[in-house]
């Protein structure tokens, strides 16, 4: 079973990917994109990563991909819709995705890693596991990673915060 | 089926997508997309990793990647705003005073 | 677990508090005005206190030598994070000092400096870590505030610009890095250094391809915040687009964490793979070196020439990581030149500051009779540029020195170790040519007029403290060199059972 | 026999030593005396030269009774040179020769010089001059002699350009020659620089060959080079001696005008003449052949070492500088340059009879015959240069067509010029140039070497040249009308009349004393015979083959004393008949093509001055010039631009790729990524 | 021997003084530091006689001791490198003053648009009959004086910090501390030069800097892979471990030294910067950087090649030689063509500097000991001429040797003591300049001799012959200048001030005295150079007298005047009749 939802999930989320940067509306890009991080989501499920899975949704899809809709809807002018990218830029582009791929073939194929595999005898990780992590070995990395959060929030509040009383010396940009 | 190796594939067409997305649209919101498009690509590496090792730190590493990334895009979308008040338009091409 | 009193946590909980208090105490101050001043102490306050903490925990001992590894903590408190501490804390005082008098007439003070020492946080804790995801999350913990300080000046487009290009460039190279990670992870089960090193010394020989890929991404996750050729090309856009002092961040703190990330994680971590990588980073050494000092060579524009220049610097600095597994002294020189190359390259980032405070201007043809006009600031420029040259006896001359000299000292093991010490030889001389060409334009063309201009107390403090670091360090370099020395793991081969 | 040997300053060494250093020390007192009146001045200097004489007479009794004095100090310690002085029969004879004919033009100059400006730096350089000259006389060492050697070519070169402002009345040639665009006349700075330079090329010639005696025997001193002959054999193994020998001689070459670097000397007439007497006549350009007198039986006495080529070399150099010189001597118009190429004609004799002497069994003949000359010439030449200088300080122009029937005028100069003049040209058995040339003649014709019967004829052929061009000059100057010059500076109220007593005297005291010689030559030959036999066998153990015979003197050669008579007969008679009696008149030679062909031929110098520039000057200086135009002017110069181009253009390539374009960025690093990870793969 | 830093400590002192006090107090604070530092140079070289060592070490530290050693080698250089620095403080007093105040004077009369025309034509055009002598009886506008003041405290603040750096490499005993010292002798110069130069200064200086510090940098290479490989960069750890040096590395260390001191000695092809820096450097620097400075390059082949790679050495002579005949040859022939006085000489540096190159490439102890002679004279010789030239444009203004002539009447001093450097340039007997050569030559010679090497025999004939170029080049130039006709614009020249006919007479008479005593410095040179060779086979040593004849003469000493029966030379005569006669049958 796991095969096709594999497949599915796989088309699911590259064929979203795809629609995200190449439809013609940002906003549909925006809702893509949500979809493909979705997607992404499904796979943790299927890798017995549930928890992450859950974070993955709560965060990029609740948090990230909304942010950017909203972004889109923000900054919405004519401007970023109708220009299109040249066919010489896209050919180039292709090439430079399918020249990666090649590399991580490359990398693949010439390594051991295409006889991985799962062992279904070690069961998965269990969620008490990633918890003690957390709070002993990784706990402070998590201090750090608020500093992070802090950091971001500043910086974005910094960033967002119009300068009202400057503008209004310098009236025109 | 479902090998270590499929995810890893899947995440490859994945970075090549996001890689395409970043040197070709001109949107600055599409660059972020795809930049968001790679980390998840790399977030769902590391989870098929974890699953085949089987190892907890692989998920504990995807939790801090998901929380940075969003710690990320915050602070660049912020960026983003400030560039659209400057061009009236977030087309990265326009972004051309620095240059040689 | 890790030790409260260790002095990481030491010193990310003294930075960390004032970091967040800085914004509380704006929020909670409805009173208008500047509060430049008042910030810019508790923040200056703050990181000296920092200063002296490391230096105690150095001095008393307590810390443990070299650089040590270890699979019970995602941090350790060694020398080599005591160094690059030291190195970023003067580089974040430099900065917040002379932000006192560069932010002046700007807003949004409480942010600005709150966001520098979140930023050194991360820095300091680069050096530290000893897992990746620790160094994941300094990595980032150092780079959001700077993607945030970059665009800073919010009516300029040119730092919008800059902020926009580093952003960008910054995610795609942390996904890069985090892939790595990943990749490395995968092969050997463990994200803490120490334990992935043991691993991949045992590596199956299948899996060393995939390992090498990893090589790679490090190399360009990292490569990007040191400048290296070919992922530096947002750099001299972002370094002098950002505002200068922030540029001043950028080339002389950030930029060293990514050595400080790319030896712990490359050149120690990956050790086992030394083959392979130590001849790609040379031959980036090579190819940064010269595309930076070419690039600088026909620039109009100051804070571009040394942004341009510290993309070469970060070649020659990479010279010794790329010879550090045959040469014993690789990493030592490169320490060596990453402390002198903080200061230098702040004390020239800071001196042209100055001059756009001052007189506004950051052309070349602005530059013309500096000498005259800014006596002080133009002294300073000169000795920064010369530091930067390697002329001796000034700091950057012994580590050059030391960084040819492992170059060839490596020779006796690899063919290609020479190479590297003609090529710095060369650049170093090509470089001469730019920064000979700004002292020139200050001392010898005539100006606008020789009216002497007043230079603001605080950035006179710090070129003078940068000068004189250069100098004093420059003639009586043994205790930096000694410093490095202990820092430095020394004979990389016996750190790990070779394969 | 009793050598004397000491070291530092002691007994008669003193005197030796104060000899060169007096003249020094009264150079450096010169200048102490610059505002000081001309009078004080010259007394000074003369009275320097008089003390200097005067202790060279002090040693004339111990070189007289074939005695010597040497004596050293230490000098040059960290190569154990000593410095010191060598007093030998051939110095002290030498010296006295230099110190007496020095005084006596010193006096002259005295007079002659009056009135000019930088008298202190004339009389400088001539007390100098004065020193170096005794220095290389007096010297034990090769070292000490080039010394001296520099000092005299300094000097001549200061003196030679005395009169620097380069006023036209001072140049010297015919204005307008020029041949093969080559100007025949020259400047005083000019010849003084020619001569520096001729001298220099014989210069490192001889140090070339010091060198390498040097390299082999570790010392320059003629003492110690004779002691050990180690060397010598080591040398000759090497086939090195010939060669160290004939550089050696290159010096002599240089510094005696011999051909090829002759040249010079014509142009030293610049100088005032005082200097033409004392250097270019009878001290300096005797330094060649005296060096030749020095190092002649040292290589001499290594007799089994076959240097016979060497003095091969110095016969013919003798021989074919004589003839050339000789040659032009007959069609120069100016009364000091044919006494210029009669010096260096008659330097030329020397050279021949020492090398000869080399050349023959019994080296002792030419010798003598070589040194005889040198005296009788120097006394002889420095009186007509005198002479000759006090008929330029009357006429005022140096060319003789500008002079003529001057014997009513100047009656002592025309009678003492006279005197010299027969010596000069070789007036049979009352004149020294007599007896010393039939001495040359005698050796030439004693010699066992092959060629000489050749040497022998040009020496003849030399010999009637001599004569006649001597006559010529006497006939141009003191008899025929005066000429349109003169009659000019009649017209002007210039009256034509003796020069002071002070100026004829000491010519006439030289003249007179190479008569006086000539009356006694034979004996007076036969003293120096005896004495340099002696000295040659004492200090060098050559030994004279006819010794046994009693006497030793090598008596009056029938053949030589005929043929020397004839050719003062037949050059004698020609010259007088063209030029006293003016039978014949000159200009026919003009109408004939051959003859007028050989005059320009000889008018042209041979043509030897204009290679010798072509050679020396203009190629090089083309080829300099063109090296400085292209290679130095686009090469050289071209490297800062282009390396400045090519940086700039690279770095514009630089500058390119940062497009500015946050997409060419991405798309480097990410190809970057790609090409890096490629690179670790392999 | 604190004198090293003496000059160093005291630059920014001087800097003040000249500001605040005056440039008399400035001249005379500079000379006093100059002459005290020589003064305590000079104290421990004469206690080193001609061997020994007088060594000082100061600090340890990971790149090995920094210390300062006089020997044999170092005595001649840094003595002459004091000596003419002191010098020429004074010598600078009348000459900087004159040209900082026509400098100013032209910067206030001409506008910032014309910036780009030649100082030196301006110059040309005007005969100014300004006397540095007579300077305070000129009066001197307030900003005129205040300018002035602080020009000079720049100027000697430069110029002592350039002799410290000189004399710093000449002493030092790590070659680090040795490269650090030689780059520090290019950044004042680089200041001075672009402050107070001539022409398209800027640009000059900046050629001059950029090749210097190439050349540093390559040569940098070179110390680096010989410290690296032998262990430590003291010069005695060198030497002992010198073997330790990898052999196929030895030619590129080699290479590296020899392009790096080529450049600092302008050999040909490595020359690009010098004709224009020695033309258009102020003059007192001129003389200081080509008379001092250039040569020190030769210190360092023979300190670092010679000394420290000793056994490197035999068998690269012979390029060594070739390559200093051709610059000798070719700074001789460019000389020639030059019309600019200060070209000349720049050019005839070059040509003295492959005097140099060719005496250290002779392979023989004279040879090199001549070498670091020449250096010692052409360092007097040199700044003489420099002098010289520096006085002819204080006196007219102009340095265009077609515009001047028979000025030997007009500056009598200055022609006498022009001269003297000029023989000692052309290495005439009594200067020291001969004594240099004839011991280079015959060094030359020797080592060419004993190798039987006919290319060396070649390049000994070839640059001997140079000599008659060199004499050539400079009489000529004395002519243009000192002989025939004064022109009309130079009427009213009078000779120059005292300040720099006492210099140059100075320098005159070290000259003089070293030609006559030579022993002062060849004692220790030759000490030096013997003992760097003692063992050597390959290296032609000097051959010294036999132990008989040396007996011969003490026998004298004890015997005295009069008793010298014992040589009789006629035995040695007697001896050899046989073979003379043998010699003679031939011709019977």
């Amino acid at each position: 079973m796991a095969d096709a939802m594999f497949i599915g999930l796989s088309i699911l989320t590259i064929g979203s990917a795809i629609i995200s940067l190449e439809s013609r509306e940002l906003l549909y890009g925006g809702i893509a994109l949500a979809v493909s991080l979705l997607g992404i989501a499904g796979f943790f499920v299927i890798l017995d990563a549930t928890f992450v899975a859950m974070f993955q949704i709560a965060v990029y899809v609740g948090a990230v991909a909304v942010l950017v809709i909203f972004t889109v809807m923000l900054v919405r002018s004519p401007n970023t819709v109708t220009k299109r990218e040249t066919v010489k830029r896209k050919i180039s582009g292709i090439i430079l995705s399918l020249a990666f791929l090649a590399l991580f073939g490359a990398f693949i194929g010439n390594s051991a890693v295409s006889q991985f595999s799962f062992s279904d005898a070690v069961p998965a990780v269990d969620i008490k596991e990633i918890g003690r992590e957390l709070l002993t070995y990784y706990s402070p990395v998590l201090i750090v990673l608020a500093f992070t959060l802090a950091g971001a929030i500043i910086g974005a509040l910094a960033l967002a915060r119009r300068e009202d009383i400057e503008e209004k010396n310098e009236p025109a940009k | 089926m479902n090998q270590p190796s499929d995810f890893i594939i899947v995440a490859a067409v994945l970075i090549s997508i996001g890689i395409y997305g970043i040197v070709v649209k001109r949107n600055a919101l599409r660059l972020i997309i795809s930049i968001e498009l790679i980390a998840n690509a790399v977030n769902l590496v590391i989870v098929a990793f974890s699953r085949m090792l089987p190892n907890s730190q692989g998920q504990v590493f995807v939790l801090f990647s998901i929380a940075i990334s969003a710690a990320e895009v915050a602070v660049g979308l912020g960026i983003m705003i400030i560039a659209y008040r400057f061009y009236k338009d977030i087309d990265v091409t326009e972004y051309k005073n620095l240059k040689n | 677990m890790v030790d409260i009193f260790s002095t990481p946590s030491l010193v990310t909980i003294v930075l960390g508090t004032v970091a967040l208090l800085i914004p509380v105490i704006d929020a909670l101050n409805k009173e208008k005005g500047s509060k430049n001043k008042v910030y810019s102490g508790i923040a200056f306050s703050s990181l000296v206190l920092a200063m002296v903490i490391v230096i105690t925990r150095i001095v008393s001992g307590d810390t443990l030598p070299a650089l040590s590894l270890s699979s019970d903590g995602v941090i350790t408190d060694d020398v080599f994070g005591g160094f690059f501490s030291i190195a970023f804390l003067i580089v974040s005082i430099m900065v917040t000092v002379s932000s006192w008098s560069y932010m002046k007439n700007k807003s949004n003070h409480a942010a600005y400096y709150s966001l520098i020492l979140l930023s050194s946080i991360g820095m300091i804790l680069i050096g530290y870590s000893t897992d990746f995801v620790m160094l994941l999350v300094s990595w980032e913990l150092m780079s959001i505030p700077t993607y945030a300080l970059a665009a800073f000046s919010k009516k300029d487009p040119i730092s919008n610009e800059s902020a926009v290009k580093y952003f960008l460039f910054g995610a795609l190279s942390t996904s890069i890095i985090i892939l790595a990670m990943g990749i490395v992870y995968g092969i050997t089960g463990t994200t803490n250094i120490y334990d992935s090193i043991v691993a991949l010394s045992e590596l199956k020989t299948e899996l060393i391809p995939f390992g090498l890929l990893a090589v790679g991404l490090f190399v360009a996750g990292f490569g990007f915040k040191m400048g290296l050729v070919p992922f530096h090309m947002w750099l001299p856009d972002t370094y002098s687009g950002a505002p200068t002092t922030v540029g001043t961040l950028l080339a002389a703190g950030t930029k060293k964490a990514g050595f400080a990330a790319a030896i712990r994680v490359i050149v120690i971590g990956l050790i086992a793979l030394n083959v392979q990588w130590a001849f790609v980073l040379a031959l980036i050494a090579i190819f940064t070196m010269t595309v930076g000092n070419l690039g600088a060579l026909t620039q109009r524009s100051v804070p571009r020439i040394l942004a341009y220049s510290s993309v070469a610097q970060a070649g020659y600095i990479l010279i010794g990581l790329a010879v550090a597994p045959y040469a014993a002294q690789g990493i030592e020189a490169s320490l060596f030149h990453v402390m002198n190359h903080a200061v230098m390259k702040s004390g020239a980032f800071i001196a042209a500051a100055a001059v756009i405070v001052v007189i506004s201007g950051y052309t070349l043809d602005k530059y013309k009779g500096l000498g005259y006009r800014m006596p002080i600031t133009a002294i300073v420029m000169t000795i920064s540029l010369l530091a930067l040259a390697g002329i001796p006896p000034l700091n950057g001359f012994w580590s050059k020195l030391l960084l040819f000299g492992s170059a060839i000292d490596s020779g006796q093991l690899i063919w290609w170790g020479p190479y590297l010490a003609i090529a710095g030889i060369l650049n170093s001389a090509l470089s001469l040519g730019y920064y000979a060409l700004i002292i020139r334009k200050m001392y010898l063309d005539e100006g606008e007029n020789r009216v002497r201009q007043k230079e603001p107390k605080s950035l006179v403090a710090v070129l003078i403290f940068a000068v004189g670091f250069m100098v004093i360090f420059g003639i009586w370099h043994g205790p930096i060199l000694d410093f490095a020395s202990m820092a430095s793991p020394g004979d990389l081969t016996q750190l790990v059972p070779v394969r | 026999m009793v050598g004397t040997e000491t070291i530092g300053f002691a007994g008669l060494g003193v005197n030796a030593w104060l000899i060169w250093m007096i003249p020094f020390i009264g150079a450096a007192l010169i200048p102490a005396l610059k505002n000081k009146s001309e009078r004080v001045k010259s007394y000074v200097a003369v009275g320097f030269s008089l003390l200097s004489a005067f202790f060279a007479l002090s040693i004339l009794p111990i070189g007289l009774a074939g005695n010597e004095i040497h004596s050293q100090i230490p000098w040059f310690s960290a190569l154990n040179l000593n410095a010191g002085v060598l007093a030998d029969p051939l110095g002290i004879i030498m010296s006295n020769l230099v110190a007496w004919i020095s005084a006596s033009i010193f006096v002259y100059s005295i007079s002659y010089m009056h009135g000019e400006r930088s008298l202190t730096r004339y009389w400088f350089f001539m007390l100098f001059f004065i020193g170096s000259m005794q220095l290389i006389v007096l010297s034990d060492n090769l070292l000490m002699v080039f010394f001296g050697w520099e000092g005299v070519g300094l000097a001549s070169f200061a003196l030679i350009g005395f009169w620097y402002t380069d006023r036209k009345k001072d140049y010297v040639g015919k204005e307008g020659h020029v041949v093969w665009g080559i100007p025949m006349w020259a400047s005083p700075t000019h010849s003084g620089i020619k001569a520096f330079l001729f001298n220099r090329v014989g210069d490192i010639m001889m140090l070339s060959g010091m060198f390498i005696i040097f390299a082999y025997a570790g010392t320059f001193g003629f003492k110690e080079l004779l002691a050990d002959q180690s060397w010598a054999q080591e040398m000759t193994q090497q086939n090195l001696l010939v060669p160290a020998a004939v550089l050696l001689f290159g010096g002599a070459i240089g510094k005696s005008a011999q051909f090829p670097l002759n040249e010079w000397l014509l142009e030293a007439m610049t100088g005032p003449t005082s200097v033409s007497a004392l250097i270019h006549a009878a001290t300096m350009v005797k330094a060649g052949v005296f060096l030749v007198a020095r190092i002649g039986p040292l290589f001499f006495a290594l007799a089994v070492f076959d240097v016979s080529q060497f003095f091969e070399v110095v016969a013919w150099v003798g021989a074919i500088t004589a003839f050339l010189l000789a040659t032009q001597a007959l069609v120069n118009q100016e009364i000091k340059k044919v006494l210029a190429y009669s010096t260096g004609s008659q330097i030329g004799y020397m050279m021949m009879a020492l090398g000869i002497a080399g050349l023959s069994t019994n080296f002792v003949d030419g010798y003598t015959a070589g040194f005889f000359h040198m005296i009788s010439h120097a006394l002889f030449k420095a009186s007509l240069f005198m002479a000759a200088g006090a008929i330029l300080h009357t006429v005022g122009s140096r060319f003789m067509y500008d002079m003529g029937g001057l014997r009513k005028n100047m009656k002592k100069t025309y009678i003492f010029m006279l005197l010299a003049s027969l010596s000069l040209a070789g007036a049979p058995l009352i004149t020294s140039g007599f007896w010393s040339k039939d001495a040359i003649f005698a050796s030439l014709l004693e010699s066992s070497y092959s060629l000489s019967p050749y040497l022998f004829t040009i020496a003849v052929v030399i010999a009637v040249m001599t004569a006649f061009y001597t006559f010529r000059m006497v006939g141009l100057v003191f008899f025929g009308k005066p000429s349109k010059n003169m009659a000019n500076m009649e017209s002007k109220g210039q009256r034509i009349h003796e020069v002071s007593k002070m100026m004829w005297i000491p010519f006439a005291i030289l003249a007179i004393s190479s008569i006086a010689i000539g009356v006694v030559g034979f004996a007076f030959e036969a003293q120096i015979h005896s004495l340099f036999a002696h000295y040659l066998s004492n200090t060098f153990g050559i030994s004279e083959r006819g010794e046994g015979d009693g006497g030793g003197f090598l008596g009056l050669n029938p053949i030589a004393a005929i043929s020397s008579v004839g050719a003062f007969g037949v050059g004698g008679y020609l010259g007088y008949l063209f030029y006293i009696q003016r039978k014949a008149d000159p200009e026919k030679i003009q109408e004939n093509v051959v003859s007028r062909a050989m005059w320009q031929f000889l008018h042209n110098r041979w043509y030897l001055n204009s290679l010798l520039y072509w050679i020396g000057v203009v190629i090089p200086l083309a080829f300099y010039r063109i090296t400085y135009k292209y290679f130095e002017g686009i090469f050289i110069s071209g490297i800062n631009p282009a390396l400045q181009y090519s940086m700039v253009f690279m770095s514009k390539v630089v500058k390119v790729t940062q497009t500015g374009n946050i997409h060419t960025y991405l798309y480097v690093f990410s190809a970057g990524i790609i090409v890096i990870a490629m690179l670790l793969l392999m | 021997m604190v004198a090293t830093f003496l000059p160093l400590i005291f630059s920014p002192v001087v800097y003040f003084l000249g500001k605040h006090k005056g440039i008399n107090i400035a001249t005379w604070f500079s000379f006093g530091i100059l002459a005290l530092s020589t003064i305590f140079l000079i104290i421990p070289s004469l206690g080193l006689g001609s061997g020994g060592q007088y060594q000082e070490i100061y600090s340890g530290g990971q790149l090995g001791h920094f210390g300062l050693k006089l020997d044999g080698l170092s005595v001649p250089f840094a003595i002459t490198i004091y000596i003419i620095s002191t010098a020429v403080v004074l010598y600078s007093k009348p000459y900087m003053v004159r040209k900082i105040l026509l400098d100013h004077d032209h910067d206030q009369t001409k506008s910032i648009v014309a910036s780009k025309k030649d100082v030196v034509e301006g110059e040309d055009g005007k005969n100014v009959g300004f006397k540095g002598g007579n300077l305070s009886t000129m009066v001197l506008s307030k900003t005129q004086k205040s300018h002035l003041d602080t020009q000079m405290g720049i100027y000697f603040a430069l110029y002592l910090a350039l002799s410290m750096g000189m004399v710093g490499t000449v002493l030092a005993t790590n070659i680090l501390e040795f490269y650090v010292f030689f780059e520090l002798m290019i950044v004042p110069p680089f200041f001075l030069i672009a402050f107070f130069g001539y022409g398209d200064r800027k640009k000059v200086s900046f050629v001059f800097f950029l090749w210097s510090a190439v050349g540093a940098l390559v040569l940098l290479l070179g110390l680096l892979a010989i410290g690296f490989f032998s262990g430590g960069f003291d010069f005695d750890v060198i030497k002992s471990n010198s073997s330790k040096i990898p052999v196929d590395w030895i030619p590129l260390i080699l290479f590296s030294i020899v392009i790096g001191f080529g450049i600092k000695l302008g050999a040909l092809f490595l020359h690009v910067w010098l004709p224009d820096t020695y033309t258009q450097a102020p003059t007192p620097i001129s003389v200081v950087i080509s008379s001092a400075m250039t040569g020190i390059g030769a210190y360092g082949i023979v300190r670092i090649w010679l000394e420290l790679l000793s056994g490197n050495y035999a068998g690269y002579g012979i390029y060594l030689d070739i390559w200093g005949v051709a610059t000798m040859v070719f700074g001789g022939a460019m000389a020639l063509m030059q019309n600019d006085i200060k070209k000349v000489l720049a050019y005839s540096s070059i040509s003295s500097m492959g005097y140099i190159i060719f005496g250290l490439g002779s392979e023989s102890v004279l040879g090199i000991s001549g070498a670091i002679m020449l250096y010692v004279s052409h360092g007097l010789g040199k700044a003489l001429l420099f002098m010289m030239a520096g006085s002819i444009i204080l006196q007219t203004g102009t340095r265009n040797m077609d515009k001047l002539g028979g000025l030997s009447s007009k500056m009598p001093y200055t022609a006498v003591l022009t001269m003297i450097g000029a023989l000692t340039i052309m290495g005439v007997p009594i200067t020291s300049g001969f004594m240099a050569e004839w011991v280079l030559f015959n060094g030359s010679l020797q080592d060419a001799i004993d190798d039987i090497d006919y290319l060396k025999i070649a390049a000994f004939a070839v640059a001997i012959s140079t000599t008659v170029l060199t004499s050539a080049y400079i009489l000529w130039m004395y002519k243009k200048i000192f002989f025939g006709i004064v022109p009309e614009t130079l009427k009213n020249v009078g000779d120059s001030s005292r300040y720099v006919i006492v210099t140059m007479g100075v320098l005159a008479a070290f000259t003089l005295i070293l030609g006559l005593y030579p022993d002062l410095f060849y004692g220790p040179i030759i000490n030096y150079v013997e003992n760097l060779y003692s063992n050597s086979s390959d290296i032609a040593q000097i051959k010294q007298i036999t132990e008989a004849q040396e007996l011969r003469i003490s026998d004298h000493l004890i015997g005295g005047f009069g008793d010298s029966k014992t040589n009789d030379f006629s035995q040695i005569g007697t001896g050899e009749v046989d073979g003379y006669s043998l010699q003679q049958n031939r011709y019977l």
